[in-house]
């Protein structure tokens, strides 16, 4: 799609199925919200499994809860919530043609999402330490035991999949960077930040629900 | 653009010289690497016949297992060949049946557009398919696999031995093969109509896969991530599915049903589609009630989600959830009468003739309806209390998957083959074949109604001897059946060589996509066409009718 | 600042005050099931703004905005209907209906 | 080769009016369908291409119609769904005098045990005119106990007990089926219902050794894992006393009241801590994994005699 000619390129021409760009751009936005409706559905089936573990359950997701680090997934979530902001604003830095803001925003975006990635892995490392994965080293005793491994399973699940999801946000996002650097980019033409952009906030969506499923459970009790 | 004209002898039509299967070139590569619509329909096209004799070998050894109340095969054998068939035949032909092929090829055509909106996507969806239907034939191959196409926990994950993994990565990948199709159709269907293709001009047949593709977006990825679940917990000896390890069975089975149910409206729409384009170009009338067609296809896909737990009336949910769910699923019961009675009409002073593909449309709205009749039997609850896992449910849901949309699958092919491939098939040959597959269909499982309410249970390799009757009734219709499935294959082969060339539109139908030659050029279009009337306005033939 | 449009600024502002604000409830005791649903009715208020101002649905077409609304409408189907059936599984005879798996008693108590 | 059968025998309460259900939609059913293919076929015989009759005047206001017929069939279908709901309910509600019968799916046989102690394997005695409700649970999958002749069917779920109840009508021998399929030999994994005269069941229950009951094995086992050390009365710890328990609300630590049934019992054992009774220490260790579901029913059965020791039978409300 793209030609890596170093100066700014005019606005592309649609492809063939299309009459106009702006059509293009309004197929190309319409499909990724379309996309994001599977993954709300694709996360759906999770927590409609974690809902039916804290319905059945309750004390033991909440003493589960009281074992995650909720320090580091309170700083993870103010990483997404500030690479979201990044992303708006490289968004609003495309609309307006300015190549040198995007690919700094969009970098920034890229290395955001590296931080939450690297404490997510800081964090995997304690849970590793402390015996809370399910199926490999679960090691618990006490009356609750079986919940908080399905409580982990879940929650291994859920961000695991998550950061999946991360991974793939931040691979596009460099992908876009480097095509902005390029001047693929113009203040007519920039569908493919946008879309970018819809996923990464969609990521933070997801992100802002786990937090207080997963690292808010149970915190007022004793 | 050519035209046959009518009068005298009818002369060989002009081939158009530049067509989709020529211009860009018929190298192997230029097929894998194409992004046209129509080739990828071809390539499915191809593929869903290969999963589809697959299927249908597996079914012959059924039927041949159960002639015998002692069964033929070991007990393990069997089972395979029914999970084999069931995952073949669902997740591998139903499902992507007529929307990957039909849907994909016409859906443009109809609406007037030079292709779908994401051709690179429609690739990466055949291509997904093709490998999760590799990842499933090698399960099969190495040992198959023993659980049922329904995957129930905690048999499959934890007591099962056969290759459980394997097939669930393959209906996982397969799932998200059917997610991008959907998006994709949803987003042609919403941005690429010709100027002046109104939604209400709308064929019925891009109704039907929109409303298809709606459920395919929306519910296959609670599949995807279900049967995740089950492979993890298969995997790591921990989950939520199994109560030795703290989990509920039932969970399961709401979330494999919330995919599953709405998945049989996957597979009859399109066919709703197909027969609502079929019947009133054969009895050369407009569609009756054309919007209450349009919007009880709709209806469906929406109230298809609503009644996913009649399948678990005996597995144990609550009493209050069975009595919502069994008035909900006599609710959705509605627009599927409702369309019965439209086709039934359609045909009411019309100029009737009796082509291949109407008789197989006319095959279709006969075995759709005792399919949905007998579903009100299994929707009741009382009476799903008997039936429940007997062949009755097997014989309601083959009236539907099989009588249904293998007709209906069958009636487009025929309807749409010289639009496709340019030329004709016999006639006579398709009408015989038609015939064959209806009344074999009959013979097969309309014993299987008496057998289940006799008690005989579903994936049982022996039986109690006093069901043997029936059951030989039963594999004696199957192989009739199989006849009529196998012949096609061969007078359409021959077709393709010899069969008389076609003209842009043999039938003299209506619809956009007779108005490009046969086979239409790879752009479909010379010019994006205006449109200026709603569908279906058929006039009477040969003399016109004056109201 | 390379231009920072100022609502971006204050929907991170608002988003960041809302992550405060749940945290900190989190840890205050309430009542039943209090706690969870002031964390996810925060989260709600915090997706919403994410929604409608970074990814512009507030001014999206309508056929965007259905888009989103079906995705979030079939995951409360999924929830809804799940539920009639959890919600009332284990249920005493208390109303009209009996409890889903028999019961040879009736509650005395009530 | 059997012959061309078209009704399973009819040997239960249920049966008849299952029966009659089925005659009920098979009526509605045919009207659709003569309906339907009645008309298809006047539509394509009349109006076949080169017919030389009249087509002018066609139906015109088609939403009247479509209305009409929309109306017409849900008011059918409501019919149809209120008949079974009713048969679903009573279906599922034993009657208060029906004798329990427990069984345990495993793969592939059904372990069946009389409330005296009488145990059988892939076969049940009943007698007929007496409603039996039997108690299922499973070992390993899921399982489905399904009797055609008495027209129900009910999973047998791992870690829950579903309850199915009947009474026969009819004596004879019926056949007994696994419905949910569970491994290789599913097919295998069946039986027989024996209904008998009540004099001759009690003759065949006289005949069988007897064992200890489910109760009094309980009884043993109650003792055997240690539960007597605490909620006995004599120990050091304060346990709750499960005299007169069984079928009695309990109000728990956290404000809401459970009845004590065969769940709650259940359930106490293996998660002792998800509903504490009120008053008492959140002690008990759980026994999930330690004790198998032949045991569970055992302590079940016994902690459900004690219900009468100390409980006045006038208290207890009939039915």
């Amino acid at each position: 799609m793209s030609d890596a000619t170093p100066h700014p390129q005019p606005v592309p021409r649609p492809e063939p199925q299309y009459a106009t760009m702006d059509q293009q751009a309004e197929a190309a936005s319409f499909g990724m919200w379309v996309f994001l409706a599977t993954e709300v559905l694709f996360f759906g089936g999770m927590l409609l499994a974690y809902a039916w573990l804290r319905a059945s359950h309750p004390d033991g997701v909440a003493e589960a809860g009281r074992h995650t680090k909720v320090v580091i997934g309170s700083v993870n979530t103010l990483v997404l919530l500030t690479s979201s902001l990044t992303m708006a604003w490289a968004v609003h830095a495309a609309e307006h043609g300015r190549r040198t803001a995007l690919t700094r925003l969009l970098a920034v975006t890229a290395l955001l999402g590296l931080l939450f990635l690297g404490l997510k892995g800081y964090e995997y490392h304690g849970e590793w330490a402390e015996h809370l994965v399910p199926g490999l080293n679960f090691q618990e005793n006490g009356p609750h035991a079986r919940t908080i491994e399905l409580f982990y399973f879940l929650y291994f699940l859920l961000t695991g999949i998550h950061g999946i999801h991360v991974t793939i946000g931040i691979v596009l996002i460099a992908v876009m960077a480097v095509r902005a650097r390029r001047g693929a980019f113009s203040a007519g033409y920039f569908t493919p930040v946008e879309v970018t952009g819809l996923y990464w906030h969609f990521v933070d969506i997801v992100w802002i629900f786990l937090y207080p499923l997963i690292y808010l459970a149970g915190r007022s009790g004793p | 653009m050519t035209t046959a004209t009518v009068t005298g002898k009818p002369e060989e039509p002009v081939v158009a010289t530049k067509n989709y299967l020529t211009e860009e070139g018929t190298t192997l590569r230029s097929w894998l690497l194409t992004r046209d619509h129509k080739r990828i329909a071809i390539l499915y096209t191809l593929s869903l016949t290969v999963f589809f004799f697959v299927g249908g070998a597996a079914a012959t050894l059924i039927r041949l297992n159960l002639v015998t109340p002692a069964g033929i095969f070991t007990p393990d054998i069997y089972n395979r060949l029914f999970t084999l068939h069931g995952i073949v035949m669902v997740w591998f032909f139903l499902i992507p049946s007529i929307p990957n092929t039909m849907g994909n090829f016409l859906i443009p055509l109809m609406i007037g557009a030079k292709d779908l909106a994401f051709p690179r996507l429609n690739l990466l969806s055949w291509y997904l398919y093709m490998g999760a239907g590799f990842l499933a034939l090698f399960a099969i191959l190495i040992g198959g696999v023993d659980t049922g196409w329904t995957f129930y926990t905690p048999f499959s994950s934890l007591y099962s031995n056969g290759y459980v993994v394997l097939a669930l990565a393959a209906v996982f990948a397969v799932g998200f093969s059917s997610i991008l199709t959907g998006l994709n159709f949803i987003v042609t269907t919403h941005r690429l109509r010709a100027p002046g293709m109104t939604w209400y001009r709308l064929p019925v047949f891009v109704w039907s896969n929109y409303a298809t593709s709606v459920i395919m977006v929306l519910a296959t990825p609670v599949l995807a991530i279900t049967l995740l679940l089950v492979a993890v917990e298969r995997l790591l000896r921990v989950g939520i599915f199994d109560p030795a390890l703290g989990g509920d069975p039932l969970l399961f089975q709401h979330l494999f049903w919330f995919y599953s149910h709405p998945a049989v409206y996957i597979m009859i729409l399109p066919g709703f589609g197909v027969i609502s384009e079929i019947v009133p170009c054969f009895a050369r009338k407009p569609l009756f009630g054309y919007k209450f067609v349009v919007w009880s296809s709709i209806a469906i896909s929406v109230i298809g989600f609503f009644v996913w737990a009649h399948h678990m009336f005996v597995a144990g949910i609550s009493l209050y959830a069975g009595l919502v769910f069994s008035l909900l699923s006599y609710v959705i019961a509605v627009p599927s009468a409702i369309k019965v009675f439209n086709w039934t009409a359609t045909l009411h002073k019309g100029w009737i003739s009796f082509d291949a593909p109407m008789l197989y449309a006319l095959g279709f709205i006969g075995l759709f309806t005792i399919g949905g009749l007998t579903g009100l039997f299994v929707a009741n609850l009382a009476f799903d209390v008997h039936v429940t896992d007997t062949y009755f449910v097997v014989a309601h849901f083959h009236y539907i998957m099989v009588g249904g949309m293998v007709s209906a699958y069958f009636g487009g092919l025929h309807y749409w083959w010289p639009k496709v491939t340019g030329r004709l098939y016999p006639e006579w040959w398709a009408r015989i074949a038609a015939l064959l597959i209806f009344f074999g269909f009959n013979l097969t499982f309309f014993p299987q109604f008496i057998l289940g309410y006799l008690g005989m249970e579903r994936r049982y390799y022996a039986y109690p001897p006093e069901f043997q009757a029936w059951n030989i009734f039963s594999s004696a219709g199957a192989s009739v059946l199989a006849v009529g499935y196998v012949l096609p294959f061969f007078y359409l082969g021959w077709s393709l060589f010899r069969g008389k060339r076609a003209g842009s539109n043999p039938w003299a139908a209506t619809g956009l996509e007779w108005k490009t030659p046969s086979p239409p050029p790879t752009h479909n279009f010379d010019r994006t066409p205006t449109v200026t009337r709603p569908p279906y306005q058929y006039r009477p033939e040969p003399e016109p009718q004056d109201v | 600042m390379m231009g920072l449009p100022r609502t971006c600024l204050i929907t991170w502002a608002a988003l960041v005050a809302l992550l405060a604000a749940t945290l900190g409830l989190a840890y205050v005791p309430m009542p039943g099931p209090l706690n969870i649903v002031l964390a996810l009715g925060i989260s709600v208020a915090k997706a919403l703004l994410v929604l409608a101002l970074f990814m512009k649905l507030f001014r999206a077409p309508a056929l965007t905005r259905a888009a989103a609304a079906a995705g979030l409408f079939w995951l409360a189907v999924l929830f809804a209907l799940s539920a009639t059936d959890y919600l009332t599984r284990k249920v005493e005879p208390a109303g009209d209906l009996p409890a889903p798996t028999g019961r040879e008693y009736q509650s005395g108590g009530r | 080769m059997g012959s061309l059968q078209l009704l399973p025998p009819t040997a239960s309460s249920h049966a008849a009016d299952m029966d009659w259900l089925f005659a009920a939609l098979l009526g509605v059913s045919a009207f659709i369908l003569l309906l339907v293919f009645g008309l298809m076929i006047l539509f394509c015989v009349r109006y076949r291409k080169g017919s030389k009759v009249e087509r002018g005047n066609r139906l015109g206001r088609t939403w009247r119609v479509e209305v009409a017929w929309t109306g017409l069939t849900f008011a059918a279908f409501l019919v149809l769904y209120f008949w079974g709901a009713d048969l679903y309910v009573r279906i599922h509600s034993p009657p208060g005098e029906a004798t329990d019968i427990y069984v345990v799916g495993k793969q592939w046989m059904w372990k069946i045990e009389h409330p005296g102690g009488q145990r059988e394997i892939d076969t049940l005695h009943v007698p007929v005119g007496r409603p039996v409700r039997l108690v299922l649970t499973s070992q390993d999958v899921i399982h489905d106990f399904a009797i055609p002749a008495f027209r129900i069917r009910q999973d047998a779920v791992p870690g829950r007990y579903e309850t199915l109840w009947f009474m026969p009508t009819e004596v004879g021998e019926y056949r007994l089926f696994c419905a949910e399929f569970c491994g290789t030999w599913h097919s295998r994994m069946g039986g027989t219902i024996v209904v008998m005269e009540p004099s001759d069941f009690q003759r065949w229950l006289d005949s069988q050794d007897p064992g200890p009951s489910l109760a009094q094995e309980g009884e043993a086992l109650f003792r055997s894992y240690g539960c007597s050390g605490c909620h006995g009365g004599a120990g050091t710890v304060r346990a709750p006393r499960l005299e007169g328990l069984f079928g009695r609300p309990v109000p728990l630590e956290d404000g809401r009241t459970v009845i004590a049934d065969d769940r709650y019992i259940r359930d106490s054992i293996l998660m002792p801590k998800a509903e504490i009774a009120a008053g008492y220490p959140p002690v008990m260790p759980s026994f999930a994994g330690q004790i198998g579901e032949d045991d569970l029913l055992k302590l079940v059965a016994y902690i459900k005699s004690l219900a009468d020791k100390t409980a006045d039978s006038a208290e207890r409300p009939a039915p």
